[in-house]
């Protein structure tokens, strides 16, 4: 069987005008890459919405990291102060990644 | 002229698209085809605008048009955020990023405005796309004061981000909306009329169907807006009526006093009036975080814009034919 | 007319599309840009058809051809039923789940056929795409019924869900295609034809050609179901070739007695022809999610539109010029 | 380090006409929200497919929750009748959320 | 309470010309399906890019996979020799599916 | 010609979608949208050049025009694939995989020259779009060869993947953007001016247009791949300058010496120097995902795309006037 290793993974929910902003502090903490995946729509306390709005402003991507659990506090350690006033929604879960030591 | 606004198919559309949301229809414009029409729709009124300049070369007219169209930008969001506090009890920081989009202004409603101007003979100058670019950026600037100044949370937490003021001013002078409208201005005006000609038939066969599906998908959006919001209050929704017949009022009388001919005069109203919902929430997302977007998007999209396509372009018209 | 068929662009761009997907070519039209010319698509045939009747006016002919195409739409499924039933002995879930695709329309069989029977110099009135969307609907509504009266696992599980009905029928009568039909329809009522000239350019220059690049994109999509599928037997896909058949012979037979034109006979007979692959499908899955999608998204778009578009539209022209 | 709380990462495959629905079931439950990811392309016993189909309805999109436990049970027993009818894939997994105390 | 199995949850991030073969693997592995996710933008060690190139070369995808333990290992044994050459992201983790007894 | 080329609209508008990129505007073309218009583009290209190829009939130029670009396609990769690994010390598989995209070609350098080509006078044959479709795939044979062949880490994992040749074959003959310029232009030849007529309005009306807005496109796209590459060393980007004049050198001396009009040999010329970027990538990713991406395409979009669009295409018409 293939060697794995176990890693952090990290979901953040986040508006998209706000990714880049976020990218920041994933290379601050050093993490080897990020992940960026569309919300196609949703909803929560603001009420629904789509991702055809002509103003993006509203529109939401996850941003997905692998790292491992020392980054992956650092990283959350960073965003913490954010979380509210960018109202981010923030997950880690465990995997196992194939072979992954570069992570 | 606002019944010739309400059966003209451009409005029509806009009709269309607002009713197919209220009944809970899932018609919808994909993302990315709504994206490529106002790219388009950007170019096309860049490029003519650039070419009309090029064969009526600079005028005193152009330089009073922009520089009034800075100076209403960086002003008006000050009479907006009085307003916003006094009357609608806003948070400064809601207060500022409001005032922000007010201050700011509409591509979509400009291009509006141009068609049902020139429809009733009242063509506007074609230097009014270059005013437009440049009143995209300061009312940004003057929310943003605004805010900082009134609000005490906000100058706490102004040490943890200090990076955010030059960055800011990065994003927002490189708007992707200002990059190609000045853009394509430029292209107008080095190309001139002749070098226009062979893209032309593009940009002109297409412009007035494409602005039609454009706004099909815009009273969708407007309509949905408007629906889903839970933020807006009665004082609110007020304003969001007021403001722009005030600062359309405003913006026509200043038009017509710098010498503005009425059709110019009267787009430099529909600006004033036209509160942005493309650069300025992207910039206020970025800028003012902890302001709420549920408030400024069914503000300025859900009311304002509707408001404005609907009346207040056939308002302003009225006001400059008069004084002009 | 099926050789003048065969070699027109339109259906040259179709076959391409049949045979890159057939060779599995990666060929592919995104998504968004499929969705926007089926906007387009639409929006155009919808003004065309309200300008043409704001000039002609009501007429007797509209009347008879709403009201047989809607009788149509609510009969037809009902011989489909009993031949998916006896001869390819589908469930009853499945039969009316596939009866209430064959009963309604494929726009975009129509629209290669007005341009297909223009072209042969015989004109379709500009009302039958009102027609076309009124027919869009009933077969829903026969299908659920038929699946309903003769399933006894549906009568089981009717109590789970009594909310279904009222949310089915809201979802059918707001599905945006037809809206955007309607909704374009009025809009070129209203504005009729000196409103529709200055978008008429967008319109008018573009149909043909968008129409073959949707085209293409259809021979890509009908192809790939067909060579996906595992779920269609030789009775279903005889079926899929016989229904279209005897659905067109009915619908040009009855349009010529009720003494439409020859161009609108035909028309009928095409609607009557062509199988729905974009709201029934919606509808069904909501409906009747326990109804195979497999079956009726293979049959109506891998077997029974490329027919219609290679062989049934001059085969119900022919058949009307004859009665006529 | 920041506060985490263990919560349920839900996901439900659903083909798009159904989301709707499935919201419903969500709201119903009071969960706080929802995000919905579209799957480009996929395949299983019935044979491949790609999102780019006119016919929107055999298109299939990710509904993906972060709810408590209790609230993950709720809605996956009102969701089991559905399972089959609606060919739903419906996964739970264990996540923590950085100050999630609000889901 | 509704009655659920464990299951892996796979998660590949690959190229998108590569997912094909990816695909076939999935096959041969005998998996019962599989869905693939687009990545809208991302960045590594080769710098940022974003979806939106015409050249499809550089873009991404995830290939989201539910599978027993079995046939997670296989899969994970058959990919491991193509993890550097393609630069594949190969995740496994733990999921409950709901009534998943077919995956 | 430099200057009429730098003064184009077309190219304006690359060069802003260049500083845009630069200045890290978030200016943006909806990926969909992008790919929209290459499909338009292609569809475009080949219909008028099989409409032309009808018309004029099969001829000897093109029977030598299409061996020499075959010929140049299967040799040229050779010569890069020696400067490459000597002068920029490449390994083999990442020379064979660069070398593979020179020796293709470039849609939109090829169609951006018809343009300029075409507006200076020297109008190219209609038949070099077959040329081109020609063209895209023996390079790729060749690079493929020239890997295999010197690099051990090849040799030894060949066994792990005897499936790959035949896979990958199928692949590069299939490839939609081959399928899409050859069945287009099949479709102009059997349709002829007469049939084309009709769809002629919106492949001949927007034609430039698009282009623009596509090579805005294009501009963003070259910069950023620039802007973000660590793979560019001083030798690399120095034979990204230098691959295209010497293959288009070549490329437009062969065209003349078979025969060809001096507008046609430059083209010849511009398809030797623009290097593959849609369909060698993708084809490399798969047959060589152990080359590095990140060289091939900083060269091919970010070095010698702009360098052809902004003096290639000027130099090679020189060239070819000089020769003719
Ligand atoms: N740690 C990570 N977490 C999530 N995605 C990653 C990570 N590292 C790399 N990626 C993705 O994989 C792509 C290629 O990474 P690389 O091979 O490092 O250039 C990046 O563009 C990201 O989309
Ligand atoms: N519990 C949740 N699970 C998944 N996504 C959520 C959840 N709550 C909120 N969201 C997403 O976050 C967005 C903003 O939520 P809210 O801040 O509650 O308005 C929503 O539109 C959803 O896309
Ligand atoms: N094991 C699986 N893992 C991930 N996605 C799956 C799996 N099985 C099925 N799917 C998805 O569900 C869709 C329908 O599957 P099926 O009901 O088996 O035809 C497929 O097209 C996939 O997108
Ligand atoms: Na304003
Ligand atoms: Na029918
Ligand atoms: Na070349």
């Amino acid at each position: 069987m293939v060697a794995t290793v176990k890693r952090k993974r990290i979901e953040i929910l986040v508006d998209n005008p706000l990714v880049p902003k976020i990218v920041n502090y994933v290379k601050k903490v050093d993490i080897s890459g990020w992940s960026v995946i569309k919300i196609a729509s949703g909803g929560g306390r603001d009420g629904r919405w789509q991702q055809d709005e002509v103003s993006g402003a509203a529109a939401k991507s996850i941003i997905l990291l692998i790292a491992n659990e020392e980054k992956a506090n650092q990283l959350t350690d960073a965003l913490a102060p954010l979380l509210d006033s960018y109202s981010l929604l923030l997950t880690v879960a465990n995997v196992e990644v194939v072979r992954g030591d570069r992570f | 002229m606002i019944l010739d606004t309400l059966t003209s198919p451009v409005i029509l559309f806009f009709i269309l698209g607002f009713i197919a949301a209220v009944i809970r229809s899932d018609l919808a414009i994909p993302e990315a085809f709504a994206k490529a029409m106002s790219i388009y729709l950007m170019a096309a009124i860049g490029l003519k605008g650039g070419v009309e300049v090029a064969s009526t070369g600079f005028s005193v007219d152009l330089a009073a048009a922009a520089v009034s169209g800075v100076l209403l930008g960086f002003t008006l969001p000050i009479l907006a955020f009085i307003l916003l506090r006094s009357f609608a009890k806003l948070s400064a920081i809601d207060a500022g990023a409001v005032s922000a989009h007010y201050g700011s202004v509409s591509v979509v409603t400009f291009v509006t405005a141009i068609e049902l101007l020139t429809a009733t003979g009242l063509r506007p100058d074609g230097f009014m796309v270059g005013v437009m670019a440049l009143m995209e950026i300061p009312a940004i600037i003057t929310g943003l004061l605004l805010a900082r100044a009134y609000s005490k949370r906000l100058k706490e937490s102004e040490e943890l981000e200090d990076d955010g003021g030059s960055n800011l001013m990065h994003e927002v002078l490189t708007n992707g909306s200002v990059i190609l409208l000045l853009g394509a201005f430029m292209i107008g005006f080095i190309a001139g009329a002749e070098g226009f000609a062979p893209i032309e038939p593009l940009f002109a066969v297409g412009f007035k169907g494409v602005l039609c599906l454009f706004l099909l998908d815009m009273g969708l959006i407007a309509a949905r807006r408007l629906l889903e919001t839970r933020k807006i209050t009665i004082p609110l929704a007020t304003l969001a009526v007021m403001l722009p017949i005030i600062n359309g009022t405003i913006g026509t009388v200043v038009g017509t006093l710098v010498g503005l001919d009425p059709g110019s005069a009267a787009i430099l109203g529909v600006l004033c009036a036209s509160a942005s919902y493309i650069a300025v929430p992207a910039a206020m997302r970025l800028a003012l975080p902890q302001a709420d977007p549920g408030i400024y998007l069914a503000m300025s999209l859900g009311i304002t814009f509707p408001f404005n396509i609907l009346f207040g372009i056939s308002l302003f018209a009225a006001i400059a034919k008069f004084l002009g």
